[in-house]
């Protein structure tokens, strides 16, 4: 009987030493996780988040302090990448109304600008070009959609368009038509209905 | 708004619908061989089988929110229907018929998603689940074949009396259920082999399991379901590579076994046209949303179910195994799909050779 | 061209009678070309307005050079090619450029994009011409030898110019310039031509009539094409089902084989098999070669273009006649004389049908090209470009509305007819949960669109129309996922910039703190002189929360030398994506290719 | 000394500022237990047992305390000594003690319940591999106090226990028609007249009592606990949409 | 650096050790406590058994004080050697109970406790194990059916010998609905066993000892 435990204390001692000193020698610092995140997400910067960026909201899903479901921009897409990323849940989007709106650039309304450089500070990526009292203007290919800009501008000169579809950029929309879908029979006459329209000369 | 609808435009050749018709069109054959061997419970079968099969998934796909008529439609649960009604005992109980509905079509196929969405045949479900829960009345309520009982002057049942038995269990006056039924070949040679009472000479002998290719009786049922399978084959509704490999693969591995023990293996025409071989080959196996579907894919699941009936039918603790053999294949088909897939065009060939060049 | 063959050249072409490969999959369709191809080619009316979009071809759009209010000669160039996978515009018909903006463009979107309106003046009125080689059409006699001697004069590179020149894009459907996709086959040494005639779409016949009535115009122009890659060998592949073609193409070469031995030109009869027409399943009938996937035909030293290609660079070399028209089948039971026309190009599609006679009650569909890898027209204000080599207008029981989709049973009717022996079950699945990366691993971009899949499928799912959306969705992942690394890569500039700003203006401040610290200390000093050595502790105190400052700089500095060294990386990184880049444009490109069927 | 008191103050400031009932704090950890975070049915942990065992009420039964048990045991050693261990040594340290604890219950059911070890067989030493006992040690009882850990394991004993009874009932009255079959071998010979004759002439449906019998039920236990998670959050949902329109109505 | 991995080593060390020795202790001091009423009910439970087939108020010695250990014999189907249990009545013998294989089950061995009388009547028959079908074969359970016991007071001469068949081979044994193997093979393990019991009357009434003596020991 007291061979037995102290065979076991001998083992368990061993395993001690080892686990102690594996503690130590094999520590992993930080996890690259945050940049794996920081990748997927789409670099906005618009704070929609809370976060003051891309990059503090991928630190703060990291850490585990915010769940994955607050980038509008990103939208269900991004969501759902997250969760295979981090093997968690994909939660629906945490506010619904604005994941509907597709993708958007501002434009700056020549005729108000009154050229304060309010909106210029509040790039979070330089994209809009001007100098004090001047015109200012946004390069359309750098701006994210952010809307910070937006608010700043005194005399309300900034919208925000839809990015415009082209042949170059339009995808092909994902078939929506299948038995299960009550609505499909609706498209289908639909889809007559237009080519019907449009033959009619 | 205009809506983008892609290329083809051509009409579809075939739809699921006609298919699964189709299929069940050539099972009939076999059905009506099957009816004058075994008699009308068969036929009673068949019908029970259908009206519970069509009333299960209709009552489930309500459950499920799913267009009824769309999906009545497309036929699947009539062949299932069919399978169940042949693969019974011609004299089950109509309640071994329910329960085996219900198990196929509510929790095999529409818990699974309905279907194209179950992993397992729902026919080969309901039959293996029926098979472990009620062992006695799934290998017992077997009628002696037509040839036998002619030759032993054994009894049958009318139609009418058939219905009376399967529907209130009330057997005619002065008939009992002993009298009526018989082993199968199968079970014959599985309990001769097993217990080594007595050689397969004997049993030939004896003369109430061997008929001229396989087992008395079944041997024609399963000559029927050749002749629709291969018909099938030729009209392109199926590939040849799951049946032709099961049987091959059977036939190989009874002949294989046969050569060292004479004694108490049959040879392979009986394997090959006893029980639901036939069956299993052409209409079993081949059902395309549990099968393999790479050509490769669907070799090696062929010959894999061939193996593993030839497996449990010697060794196993059931006398046939198309069911367990198909489950269990089943299983695999994920996994062979994946292992076995062609070759792309333009893609290196060290990988793979060209393999399905017609 | 019409003279009967001489025994000794049937036999030495049937003794070259190739083995034939076949291609994996592939389906048997009802031709339906009868409809349409036994009516000589008529020719399209000059509409009374032209609308050409400036972008007929892949790749860049063309650069407008005509002013609305210009008048413009037929042939007259309205747009240069804008880059090096670009190809000219011209106008189709004289007259007056009214506009330029927007229009609906015959494209699967129903997007508009940048066209040229011109209203025709009916004079037809054309520029003038240069051709390299007079057309010795009318000089009956030496004909051959004539023309012969002709190109062997030409350089290849005057050729390729004048092709270049004359806007000439790939018929078939892929619309590549032709020149730029000869130049590199020139470059790459391709030793094989192979000439696309299979036509393999049902409806279409444009291919078809063109081989049967202009057969001399298709071959010079293969001479040419030869001519302009070097190639050793000319390969035409034909589908079987059309003999005469195939006779009239034979007559006309064996005048040309038997001439000169150098312009051996092969014509094989290939099995009639969906999609027979691919490019990649072509060149695997004919030479059993695979193009290697993500490659190109020229990787394997072969190039590849259609028929109508040929002619037009026969046109566009011995008539100097920019690629203003083409063929364009019209057909479909609801058309009431189902014919082949020649289109001048941006000609209003409404125009044509109503002059092969619309049946309007019997319309449902309207499809551009062919029922197998068309798309249905969003609108018939649309125009003819280049890429239009059918209008397709069917009535109700002639092509299918699809049922809506049943699930998938997996039956693998698919994969066994896909030619690319694809797994198209498994590529569906991942379309549908929007799996990009697991679609990728199933070769989506290896898939031609054949339609081959779709048509077989007893469940009806729409096959193509997923592979299509998945590509696309991919695509457009790139696209955000590059920008999202130029807006990081800004972002992380702005805020050094910040940063940077913030820190001077510290310094700046810690500076004129210092100054005044020393100035206050010098005066403490001078006062303290006078009281003693006891406070001279404070000093080393103060010098001491300097040095920290210091030090506080020092590590803002390394750390900032570090941010840059990190900058550095992000640079590279964004050197791999624009790798990456690269990468899609030339799937793309070579998927193009691969369109042409 | 000093420090003790120190220790004293610190619970009494912490203590003053919020100190929530026996109720509020208890309330969350049965919840847990039995429902919300229910061994089986939310972790899908100590299947293994669970679907093995469960082909009577009593077997199910006997499992389920003998699984409680242990859980109780680990999880309150493992509260007591949560501030000595160490990270790196925090698994092996658990693991020997509910070996240990495992171990010691075997033995004590060998002697005392001889028959009911005897069914049960293998799957005692088992419970030791159950994740849903280290899981508890893991996620619970090394951060909280002795007393809740040992409510907590009482708890997630009590729905892992539960469940398991459901279970057994499932499978023994479709199975074999009896409830509370072999009752003797657990509360001796004097409580046979607890088996109950659910339906007499039964054949029996063999499917439910072999083990895909128990899959097969387990997922139709899975599959109504669902169905009542989706009812309660329809019902939350509909009732913020509620407020949700009430509320213009405050703001106008 | 170094001595901070050499503290924290021999930390955990000394922490793993000790719950190791704690819990070791725990198990060993329960196995200590537990073992004799481990073995006791162990004995309580085969004692039992045997019971269930030789009644308990028809002999006065302890079961498993006199047992009696035989070599293999083809008739009992066992490799190795059998325990015999003798039940007395004061200087009678009444009773002897061993377990018989039957090699000829439909899948694997069935495995049978059988009580046999002085008189050579079947005093009792229970399956200890077997692996035959549920809800086929398993009929020869108790707990499943009465089956076994229509065994009790037969003897091998009644019913006559032919007779020891299943009813579908021409005996008087119930056969259950689709299983013959089974209860073939039980009825085939019980007349071997009665069998072998004539054969050895007087021997398997001996004691160990004598036993030893006059046929050679079995313990080797």
């Amino acid at each position: 009987m007291l061979f037995g435990i102290l065979a076991f204390i001998a083992l368990a001692s061993v395993f001690g030493l080892v686990l102690g000193y594996a503690a130590i020698a094999f520590k992993v610092e930080s996890s690259p996780v945050v940049e794996q995140i920081d990748a997927l997400l789409p670099q906005t910067q618009c704070g929609q988040c809370s976060f003051a960026g891309c990059h503090p909201y991928a630190e703060a899903i990291a850490a585990g302090e915010a769940p994955i479901n607050l980038c509008p921009p990103g939208g269900e897409n991004l969501i759902q990448s997250l969760a295979d990323l981090l093997d968690v849940e994909v939660l629906p989007m945490d506010d619904e109304e604005d994941s509907l709106q597709g993708p958007t650039v501002a434009i700056i309304i020549e005729e108000t600008c009154i050229g304060c450089t309010l909106c210029i500070q509040a790039c979070p990526v330089d994209a809009i070009l001007g100098a004090a009292k001047q015109m200012h203007t946004v390069i359309e290919s750098e701006c994210t959609g952010c809307e910070l800009c937006v608010a700043p501008c005194p005399v309300d000169c900034i919208e925000m368009i839809p990015v415009k579809q082209t042949v170059k950029n339009w995808r092909w929309p994902e078939p929506q038509y299948n038995a299960n879908n009550k609505e499909a029979e609706s498209i289908f006459t639909t889809l007559d209905h237009v080519l019907a329209e449009n033959i009619r000369p | 708004m205009f809506l983008a609808q892609s290329s083809p435009f051509l009409k579809p050749e075939l739809s699921v619908s006609k298919m699964m018709l189709v299929v069940t069109m050539l099972m009939i054959p076999g059905v009506l061989t099957a009816i004058y061997v075994f008699g009308y419970g068969v036929l009673v079968n068949i019908i029970l089988a259908i009206i519970f099969a069509l009333t299960f998934e209709a009552i489930t796909l309500y459950l499920r929110r799913r267009p009824i008529a769309v999906y009545l439609k497309d036929k699947s649960a009539l062949l299932t229907a069919v399978i169940i009604g042949v693969a019974l005992p011609p004299l089950a109980p109509w309640w071994l018929t329910f329960v085996g509905l219900f198990f196929a079509i509510v929790i095999a196929k529409q818990l699974y998603g309905g279907l194209g969405y179950n992993t397992f045949n729902p026919a080969m479900v309901a039959y293996a689940i029926l098979l472990i829960s009620f062992p006695a009345e799934m290998t017992t309520y077997w009628q002696t074949p037509a040839m036998l009982a002619s030759q032993f002057e054994g009894q049958t049942l009318s139609l009418l009396e058939t219905i009376n038995f399967q529907l209130f269990a009330q057997l005619p006056a002065g008939m009992t259920i002993d009298a009526l039924t018989s082993a199968t070949p199968l079970d014959i040679v599985r309990t001769a082999v097993l217990n080594g009472s007595a050689t397969i000479d004997e049993i030939h002998a004896e003369g109430n399991a061997f008929g001229m290719l396989g087992g008395i009786g079944t041997e024609w049922v399963n000559l029927a379901f050749l002749a629709g399978g291969l018909f099938m084959m030729r009209k392109g509704l199926i590939s040849w590579h799951i049946p032709i490999s099961l049987l091959a693969t059977l036939g190989f591995l009874s002949l294989l076994f046969g050569s060292f023990e004479l004694d108490s293996n049959p040879s392979p025409l009986f394997h090959l046209f006893s029980g639901a071989t036939m069956l299993g080959a052409f209409f079993i196996a081949t059902d395309p949303v549990t099968a393999s579907t790479t050509p490769r894919g669907r070799v090696i699941y062929g010959a894999g179910i061939g193996a593993l009936i030839y497996i449990i039918r010697t060794w196993g603790g059931y006398p046939d195994a198309i069911a367990f053999a198909v489950l269990l294949m089943n299983m695999c088909a994920p996994l062979l799909d994946y292992y076995t897939q062609p070759r792309v065009y333009g893609h290196k060939a060290d990988e793979r050779d060209d393999e399905e060049a017609s | 061209m019409s003279q009967p063959l001489p025994a000794s050249i049937t036999r030495t072409i049937k003794d070259t009678l190739r083995h034939l490969w076949s291609f994996p999959g592939g389906i048997k369709l009802s031709g339906h070309k009868s409809l349409s191809n036994h009516q000589p080619i008529s020719t399209a009316k000059i509409a009374k307005q032209l609308i050409i979009p400036l972008s007929q071809h892949i790749g860049h759009a063309s650069e407008p050079i005509v002013k609305v209010g210009d008048k413009v000669l037929k042939g007259q160039i309205l747009g240069y090619a804008s880059g090096p996978v670009s190809a000219p515009v011209h106008a189709s018909g004289s007259g007056t450029v009214v506009a330029i903006e927007e229009h609906l463009i015959p494209h699967p979107s129903g997007l508009s994009a940048l066209c040229v309106f011109i209203d025709t003046d009916g004079y037809e009125q054309w520029i003038e011409c240069s051709p390299l080689i007079s057309d010795s059409s009318s000089t009956d006699d030496n004909q051959e030898a004539v023309t012969h001697r002709s190109i062997a004069t030409l350089s290849s590179h005057q050729i390729n110019q004048q092709i270049a020149n004359a806007g000439v894009v790939g018929l078939g459907g892929a619309l590549y310039p032709s020149a730029a996709k000869l130049n590199t086959a020139e470059k790459m040494h391709a030793d094989t031509l192979i000439i696309n005639a299979a036509e393999c779409e049902p409806y279409i016949t444009c291919d078809d009539v063109l081989m049967r009535q202009r057969p001399e115009e298709v071959i010079l122009g293969i001479l040419l094409l030869k001519k302009v890659i070097g190639a050793k060998k000319c390969l035409i592949g034909i589908e079987n089902n059309k003999p005469e073609a195939y006779q009239a193409l034979l007559n006309t070469i064996s005048g040309y084989n038997n001439s000169h031995t150098d312009a051996q030109i092969e014509i094989v009869q290939v099995p009639t098999l969906y999609p027979a027409g691919g490019e990649k399943q072509l060149i695997q009938v004919l030479t059993g070669r695979e193009v290697p996937s993500q490659g190109l035909p020229m990787d394997i030293g072969i190039i590849c273009h259609n028929v109508a290609t040929a002619a037009a660079v026969y046109h566009a070399v011995y008539r100097g006649e920019p690629l203003i028209s083409r063929i364009v089948t019209i057909t479909g039971s609801a058309i009431k004389q189902p014919q082949n026309m020649e289109v001048p190009l941006g000609t209003p599609i409404r125009d044509i049908l109503n002059q092969a006679g619309l049946d309007e009650n019997k319309v449902e569909k309207i499809i551009m090209g062919g029922p197998m890898m068309g798309f249905s027209l969003p609108s018939i204000d649309t125009p003819v470009t280049k890429a239009t080599n059918c209008i397709l207008v069917s009535e109700k029981s002639e092509l299918a509305t699809p049922p809506p989709a049943m699930p998938c049973i997996r039956c693998a009717r698919c994969s066994d007819s896909c030619p690319m022996s694809l797994l198209p079950q498994q590529m569906y699945w991942y379309a549908k949960a929007r799996d990009l990366e697991k679609v990728q691993d199933y070769n989506i971009f290896d898939c031609i669109e054949c339609g081959c899949c779709s048509y077989v499928c007893p469940s009806n799912i729409p096959l193509v129309q997923y592979f299509r959306y998945a590509k696309t969705e991919i695509w457009d992942d790139e696209r955000e996922r590059n920008k999202a690394n130029i807006a990081r890569d800004r972002h992380e500039f702005r805020k050094e910039r910040l940063e940077k700003a913030k820190q001077a203006k510290a310094e700046a401040a810690r500076l004129r703190k210092e100054k005044l610290a020393k100035k206050k200390a010098l005066d403490a000093e001078q006062a303290k002189e006078k009281e003693g050595l006891s406070q001279s502790n404070d000093n080393p105190a103060k010098s001491s929360s300097a040095d920290l400052i210091q030090e506080a700089i020092a590590r803002a500095k390394a750390k900032k030398a570090q941010q840059q060294s990190q900058k550095k990386n992000t640079d590279n990184l964004s050197e791999a994506q624009q790798k990456k880049i690269d990468e899609v444009n030339e799937r793309r490109r070579k998927k193009a290719d691969s369109e042409e069927i | 000394m000093p420090k003790t008191e120190a220790l004293n103050t610190t619970e009494e400031i912490s203590s003053t500022e919020v100190k929530p009932s026996f109720i509020e704090e208890y309330a969350p950890i049965a919840k847990d237990g039995l429902w919300d975070n229910n061994a089986v049915f939310a972790q899908m942990l100590g299947l293994c047992p669970l679907l093995a065992v469960s082909n009577t009420v009593i077997n199910a039964l006997g499992l389920g305390i003998a699984t409680m048990m242990v859980l109780i045991i680990s999880n309150m050693s493992v509260s007591l000594i949560r501030n000595i261990v160490r990270p790196e040594i925090r698994l092996p340290v658990f693991v020997v003690i509910i070996a240990s604890a495992v171990t010691a219950i075997e033995l004590v059911m060998h002697a005392w319940f001889h028959e009911l070890y005897l069914v049960l067989g293998i799957f005692i030493p088992l419970i030791v591999t159950n994740c849903a006992i280290i899981a508890r040690a893991e996620a619970f009882a090394s951060k909280n106090t002795l007393g809740k850990s040992f409510f907590d394991g009482l708890m997630m004993g009590l729905g892992f226990t539960l469940v398991l009874v459901a279970l057994g009932t499932m499978r023994e009255v479709i199975g074999m028609g009896t409830l509370f079959s072999n009752a003797h071998i657990m509360f001796g010979n004097g409580m046979q007249w607890l088996t109950i004759e659910v339906f007499s002439d039964y054949d029996g449906f063999l499917l439910a009592i072999l083990p895909p019998g128990a899959f097969i039920g387990l997922a139709f236990l899975l599959a109504g606990r669902n169905y009542i998670k989706i009812k309660q959050k329809n019902k939350k949902k509909r009732q913020k949409q509620q407020d949700l329109k009430l509320e213009p109505g405050i703001i106008s | 650096m170094k001595a901070t991995i050499l503290r924290n080593m021999m930390m955990s060390a000394v922490l793993l050790a000790g719950f190791g020795g704690l819990g070791t202790a725990l198990v060993m001091m329960t196995f200590e406590a537990t073992k004799e009423k481990i073995a006791a009910s162990e004995k309580a439970n085969l004692l039992k058994n045997l019971n269930n087939i030789i009644p308990p108020d028809s002999y006065t010695n302890n079961l498993l004080d006199n047992t009696l250990v035989v070599p293999a014999a083809s008739q009992l189907g066992n490799k190795g050697p059998t325990i015999i249990y003798q039940a007395w009545q004061e200087k009678k013998p009444v009773a002897v109970a061993f377990s018989v294989v039957a090699h000829d089950g439909y899948t694997g061995n069935i495995k049978l406790l059988i009580a046999i009388k002085a008189s050579g009547n079947v005093s009792g028959v229970r399956v200890i194990s077997h692996k035959e079908t549920p809800g086929l074969g398993d009929k020869i359970e108790i707990e499943k059916s009465n089956w076994i016991l229509s065994f009790n007071d037969k003897n091998l001469e009644i019913p006559a010998r032919q007779k020891w068949k299943v009813k579908k081979d021409g005996g008087v044994f119930d056969q259950f609905t689709g299983a013959t193997i089974t209860p073939r093979a039980v009825v085939n393990a019980v007349y071997r066993a009665l069998d072998y019991y004539k054969y050895n009357e007087k021997k398997l009434f001996l004691d160990q000892a004598k036993y030893d003596q006059l046929y050679g020991s079995t313990s080797q």
